[in-house]
């Protein structure tokens, strides 16, 4: 029975394990303080992650979205900085954000069409574009954090509503979103079918590029968000935000057990996938573990996780 | 042994903030404090995240070298705001209220003081007239990186006529031999590289040695590694002097100021930690620091 | 009455192919018409068009005299045109119903938001299954169902469309003969209903059973239609081939000899799938292989060939006893087989035909570890004359070449490696007869000139008409042993599905 | 005509006519010195990206190599620190490098059974090693560049022999040792096999875990050499070295015309794709060109060649 349990949900199981483990050993672990902390230093990743668990279920995987979270913040703060005097900071920063989920919305269309038209794999198309986003950021700031802000605009990325941490509700809000999205809708269940078998989706009447492409696209906007929520938390846009997310973010989903191969997986993993990585980092922090055997540790445990989905998951196959 | 807890954040992993944290361990342990040590890579973001970690953890003081003047502020202020005293180091936040202490070795001033040695060289080995390139780490820490370079120039501007060849990043030493590599190339008759940081100096160096253009081009940079000390103690004649920063020094005074600050004695706000000129041209100096620097280890 | 579908100088061309040349036709209503052609002469093409997966190089189709065009599969579905086509088209990760209705899943308002009503999908499916008279849970995942069953899974997606024109491309190839008997069932009472349909199929067996009419075509040409009750098989092959030399069936010298086997599988289990499977193969012998769809067949052949694990068993390949067969192993005693799926496991499509002519022998032309394109190409050449294989230039890629010339390649890609022992499986599916006929020609060359082999098809008349001796699988167990010279059609069908 | 060739050699001919600009436009391009120079730049990278033309075409990839450089370096700096007193500075120097080139092939033929007995993306098993080998290589050092090498030992990274820096001839020996295994040997035909189709390979009795597993094992030797290589060019064995590396070597291998998804590709092509981004990063340093806006023009170059390559691809596929 309980191995029963194991085998069907091995990561829940794994991330209760390591929570009753960090309670004892770690100090201040188990506080609800702590506990808001790692929700709030996950929303930001999460909601990319949640974006990204439907372009690699489609088939696809984006590799810009480090630098579009420091490009997107750029972005923001700069239209803030350049519209506040005339119509108002809130307005200003309405607009900036809206612009930059515009621009994410359109290089994430761009890639989609990229590889309709001349068959490029995303896997290069976002990682030219890792470096074009990371420059353009740079460009946009001169390298200097863009401080346009008013101070009040930090309650987005870190204020609290009846003590949760205000991005948690937009991270809950996209979590049932992508979730919806994904099971209750013709595009949900389009994505896995158009990562599961390209042609059968094809004949089966699915515009499998608009599939792809749209998932491309919402990522863009989520990692846009990201960005401001970012910008926000830092009350600046600055261009070395951010750096080498995306191979967080694919981790999480990867451990959550999305299929890097299509097809397969689910946002709900993703959720445990991305908690998983939180808590690795907010529970080596409070043990003061190393900084490098942190990263040896992380390491190890990424592999260990997507392991054990992987030998279950063949262990179920022969019962 | 006292029951305080202090986090220190680093946002690097390089030889100067592993000094730096050496001298705050050898600090923490001498007072019996805890000492939670943390690097924020950085990048705002996850610098945010290791404070509220740290906030959450209960500490009792963060000493931290700020990654942004105005994005590290909000996360900085939450801390005070829960009583958590704050020095800073190496790096400030814009808003000085926030840290009750803040220990620097000028970055100015390390500029400067390499940019002195670097006109008296010109003065009298080039004639008052130099070609000179400059390496940074713009994309890294736009605001240190220049205040370093432009005192350079600044200082190696008296008296002297300087062409500014040539302005680039690299401050990783494998990218910099490359970068410097090339900048040589493409200017035959450069006299001069200036390194803002200790793997841009190892780099430039070795590119010179590279382009076998030993007595030709000279590297001057920033940072007191044994490795560099080394260098300016070869008698190849490339590297002439660097400005050592005292990062021993600094994370102990550092910590020693977050304990006074939790023990609610008075600190100083601002600490300048002398910088250290180290040139050929005073070669027993030299070779007195390095003595200090095995010591260390 | 008009005229279903008609095609006006309908043209298709690929680069320098002429797929589809200039095909002017009337399709009539409420019929079943058969369209027929070896492979290559442009059956699937001319569907494809139909069901908008590629739009014709010139020429005009029209439905009941309208004229029609369709820029994409959606367009087709939304004039009632439904196809099954040649390559399965199914999501193995997802539900059987969800593959059915994929793209269409019923909705149902869910807090104000449009949203898939999941379980009258499921209802929709049980209904649409218990119409059709089967019996699958909607629920499992295609991946956890046989070929067979992923077939008619297709078929039962094709008719939830409730279609006008029904387009079957070589629907019943991976089917087994009750299957292809229900489907049939099925297929008539659509035509009561009024569906029109276009059926392909190499299986020359089903026309006089299934079609009304038959219209061939030939390297894209359209050669002629004729009604199916006012002509002869003969007829329709004729049409199709001009003349084909029938291969006929070698005398063999009776004296294939009982001992000294040279393959000799004792006990082999592998649960679920077979148990205690024991048999000889013997010297320069043809050994059917004969069952229902899923009796076991490819799973015995896998095992033995190590391709697959074992639970336990005893094989032994000329002389030495092997514990643990792995392919590499087995390749090296000399032992070969040809994959029943040769596009997914066969062959790797992108590469040139010198290469996959060569890729089983590497270690046989590279005993060091080195090898040059100059040492592979006597292989190469032989196999192309020997198998009168249709190449241009060996550079070519595989995927270039039609269905039964690429199965000569991998059988010419076996030949390479001087095998005592080869397995055939499905060595026919997909290709037309006279490339069958030359495939087994070749299975009796060899056989006469000292090959051992084990032959499988799920056309029962070709075990009758290739193997020496046949024995049959019944759920994972081996029941009898036939002689084809002595067993009628009939008989070894009882015997396959009832074992005797 | 010319049209032909271009469509036969569009990176060669890109690559001359990128030559011919820069000879003109950037001061001190065309001069042996400079020739020099960007070969020695790309020698590191190159021999990597040759290993890593195998590890992709048999259908894999390596995200570990920039960590697993910084590794070997510190390893080498290690062992020789720790030997050279008793046995010679070259001794030591020598059973360094070796074990940092047996500890990195065992790292590739870890990843390499993790794929064969639990069906582990290599994406993933890397991913993880990238973080592991990093921590491992600060956890060697200690956090401070280990400077224990003999000042000759320059030689190796930065001297010249017949006025062209040593390595290039390492450089040139590994791509010939490549284009040797992969054109000549039947593991090279396993390679490709392999790669353009896994179950196609294993059933014409190809060893196709022994192949793959190999050709990650190769890549981590290649990887270590270039290594040693690094640290003889800074003189000691430094932790932070080689960060990133892993994109610019795949980059260069798939703007060189090899298959993501496996089976095709050429280490002819590697080459070319190699000396492009080379090339790129020291015309835009000879021409002054910002750090940002090396890095946008840099993404969209690389975006830009491997579309040419795949509009060509499927052009000629129309023809
Ligand atoms: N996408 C394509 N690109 C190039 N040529 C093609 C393509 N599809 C088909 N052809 C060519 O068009 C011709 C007709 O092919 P088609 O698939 O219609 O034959 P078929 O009659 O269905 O054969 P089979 O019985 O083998 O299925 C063949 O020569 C084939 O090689
Ligand atoms: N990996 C597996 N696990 C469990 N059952 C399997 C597996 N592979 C096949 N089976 C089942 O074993 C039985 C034998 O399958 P097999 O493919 O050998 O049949 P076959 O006689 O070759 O028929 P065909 O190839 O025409 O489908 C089928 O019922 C199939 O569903
Ligand atoms: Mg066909
Ligand atoms: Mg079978």
């Amino acid at each position: 029975m309980a191995l029963n349990l194991f085998r069907r949900y091995p990561m829940e199981i794994i991330l209760v394990l390591m929570y009753i483990y960090l309670s004892f050993a770690a100090p201040g672990f188990a506080t609800l303080d702590n506990q808001m902390n790692v929700l709030r230093n996950i929303t930001m990743q999460g909601i990319i992650a949640f974006g990204m668990t439907m372009v690699i279920v489609s088939g696809e995987i984006d590799l810009s979205v480090g630098s579009g979270v420091a490009f997107s913040g750029c972005v923001t703060a700069w239209v803030t900085g350049a519209l506040s005097d005339s119509i108002g900071p809130w307005p200003a920063i309405t607009i900036g954000a809206i612009c930059a989920m515009v621009l994410l919305f359109g290089v994430g269309v761009f890639t989609g069409k990229l590889r309709q038209h001349f068959n490029m794999p995303t896997f290069i198309t976002t990682l030219g574009l890792l470096t074009v986003l990371s420059g353009a950021a740079n460009l946009i700031t001169g390298g200097f954090p863009i401080t346009s802000f008013p101070f009040q605009f930090n309650f987005l990325g870190a204020g609290l509503l009846f003590g949760v941490p205000f991005p948690v509700y937009i991270f809950a809000a996209v979590f049932g979103f992508v979730y919806f999205l994904m099971n209750y809708t013709s595009f949900g269940r389009a994505l896995y079918a158009v990562g599961g078998n390209l042609e059968a989706a094809r004949l089966s009447g699915i515009d499998v590029w608009k599939t792809k492409t749209l998932a491309l696209g919402i990522t863009g906007v989520f990692t846009a968000m990201a960005g401001v929520l970012i910008a926000s938390q830092i009350l600046s846009g600055s261009a070395s935000a951010a750096r080498g997310w995306e191979l967080d973010v694919i981790s999480a989903v990867i451990i959550g057990g999305t299929s890097l191969f299509g097809g397969k997986g689910t946002v709900r993993g993703t959720l445990i996938g991305v908690l998983f990585l939180g808590i690795i980092v907010n529970g080596m922090t409070l043990l003061n573990v190393s900084e490098y055997w942190q990263l040896v540790v992380r390491g190890l445990l990424i592999i260990g996780a997507v392991l054990l989905n992987h030998a279950l998951d063949s262990s179920a196959k022969k019962h | 042994q006292s029951d305080m807890t202090i986090a220190a954040v680093v946002f690097q992993q390089d030889q100067f903030f592993r000094t730096i944290q050496l001298g705050m361990n050898a600090a923490a342990d001498a007072a019996g404090v805890e000492l939670l040590e943390g690097n924020s890579n950085s990048q705002p973001e996850q610098e945010i995240s290791l404070i509220d970690t740290y906030i959450a953890r209960g500490v009792d003081a963060i000493v931290i070298s700020p990654v942004s003047a105005v994005a590290s502020i909000p996360a900085l202020m939450r801390a005070r705001d829960r009583g958590i005293h704050i020095v800073t180091y190496n790096s400030n936040v814009d808003d000085t209220s926030i840290p009750v202490s803040y220990l620097n070795s000028a970055q100015r001033d390390l500029g400067n003081s390499t940019g002195m040695m670097a006109a008296e060289f010109i003065a009298n080995e080039l004639g008052g007239e130099a070609n000179v390139a400059t390496l940074g780490f713009r994309a890294l820490l736009p605001e240190i990186s220049a205040d370093r370079v432009d005192g350079f120039v600044e200082e190696a501007e008296q008296g002297n006529t300087l062409n500014i060849v040539s302005q680039q990043d690299a401050w990783l030493a494998e990218n910099a031999v490359q970068v410097a590599g090339d900048i040589i190339t493409a200017n035959p008759d450069l006299n001069i590289i200036y390194a803002a940081n200790e793997g841009g100096t190892v780099g430039a160096v070795q590119a010179v040695r590279n382009a076998g253009k030993e007595g030709e081009i000279y590297v001057f940079g920033v940072d007191g590694t044994e490795q560099l000390v080394s260098f300016i103690l070869d008698d190849d004649n490339v590297l002439q002097a660097v400005t050592a920063q005292q990062p021993y020094v600094m994370g102990q005074m550092a910590v020693e100021a977050a304990i006074a600050a939790i023990n609610g004695e008075a600190t100083e706000e601002a600490v300048i930690v002398p910088v250290l000129g180290l040139s050929r041209t005073d070669r027993p100096a030299v070779e007195e620091f390095q003595e200090y620097l095995q010591s260390l280890n | 009455m008009s005229a279903a579908i008609q095609t006006q100088s309908l043209t298709k061309v690929y680069g320098n192919v002429v797929a589809l040349d200039d095909f002017s036709h009337t399709f009539e209503p409420s019929r079943i018409h058969a369209l027929m052609g070896k492979n290559g002469s442009g059956k699937s093409t001319l569907v494809k068009m139909l069901s908008g997966v590629t739009q014709p190089t010139e020429g005009t189709m029209a439905l009941d005299g309208e004229a029609v065009s369709f820029k994409s599969p959606q367009e087709a579905f939304d004039a009632n045109i439904v196809t099954v086509h040649q390559e399965l088209s199914l999501v193995p990760e997802l539900s059987v119903t969800e593959n059915i209705f994929l793209g269409r899943l019923p909705r149902a308002s869910m807090l104000g938001v449009s949203a898939i009503d999941w379980r009258k999908a499921h209802r929709q499916t049980e209904k649409l299954f218990d119409r059709m008279g089967l019996s699958l849970d909607p629920k499992a995942t295609i991946s956890s169902l046989s070929v067979g069953q992923q077939q008619t899974v297709e078929i039962a997606k094709a008719m939830s469309f409730e279609p006008t024109l029904l387009l079957l491309d070589e629907p019943t190839s991976a089917l087994a003969t009750k299957e292809v008997e229900m489907l049939f069932g099925l297929l008539r009472t659509l035509k009561d209903q009024g569906v029109t349909m276009m059926y392909i199929s190499h299986r020359m067996s089903e026309l006089a059973e299934i079609a009304d009419t038959v219209t061939v075509l030939r390297d894209g040409q359209h050669v002629g239609s004729i009604e199916m009750a006012a002509s002869s098989l003969g007829t329709v092959v004729d049409m199709m081939f001009g003349d084909v030399a029938r291969a006929t069936r070698p005398a063999r010298n009776a004296a294939i000899p009982k001992d000294n086997p040279v393959l000799q599988v004792r006990g082999l289990t592998r649960e679920p799938v077979f148990r205690d499977i024991s048999f000889d193969l013997r010297r320069g012998e043809v050994l059917g292989l004969a069952g229902m769809l899923g009796a076991g067949r490819t799973e015995v052949l896998r095992s033995i060939f190590g391709a697959d694990p074992l639970d336990s068993g005893e094989i032994v390949l000329d002389g030495n006893t092997i514990a643990e067969p792995t392919p590499e192993f087995m390749v090296q005693l000399g032992l070969g087989y040809t994959p029943e799926n040769r596009k997914e496991v066969g062959l790797v499509q992108e590469h040139s035909i010198h290469n996959n002519l060569s890729m089983a022998s590497l270690f046989k032309l590279a005993p060091n570890g080195l090898i040059t394109k100059s040492a592979e190409a006597p292989g190469v050449s032989k196999q192309i004359d020997q198998l009168h294989i249709k190449v241009d230039s060996p550079d070519l890629p595989v995927s270039s070449l039609s269905g039964g010339n690429q199965q000569k390649v991998v059988i010419g890609n076996w030949l390479n490696t001087d095998p005592k022992v080869m397995f055939f499986d499905e060595p026919s599916r997909g290709v037309d007869v006279n490339a069958k006929q030359q495939i087994f020609q070749i299975i009796w060359e060899q056989a006469a000139s000292g090959l051992s082999s084990i032959f499988v098809s799920t056309e029962l008349e070709e075990m009758l008409e290739v193997c020496d001796r046949i024995l049959v699988l019944k759920e994972g167990e081996l029941l009898s042993e036939l002689d084809p010279a002595e067993t009628t059609l009939a008989e070894l069908y009882t015997a396959c599905m009832e074992g005797l």
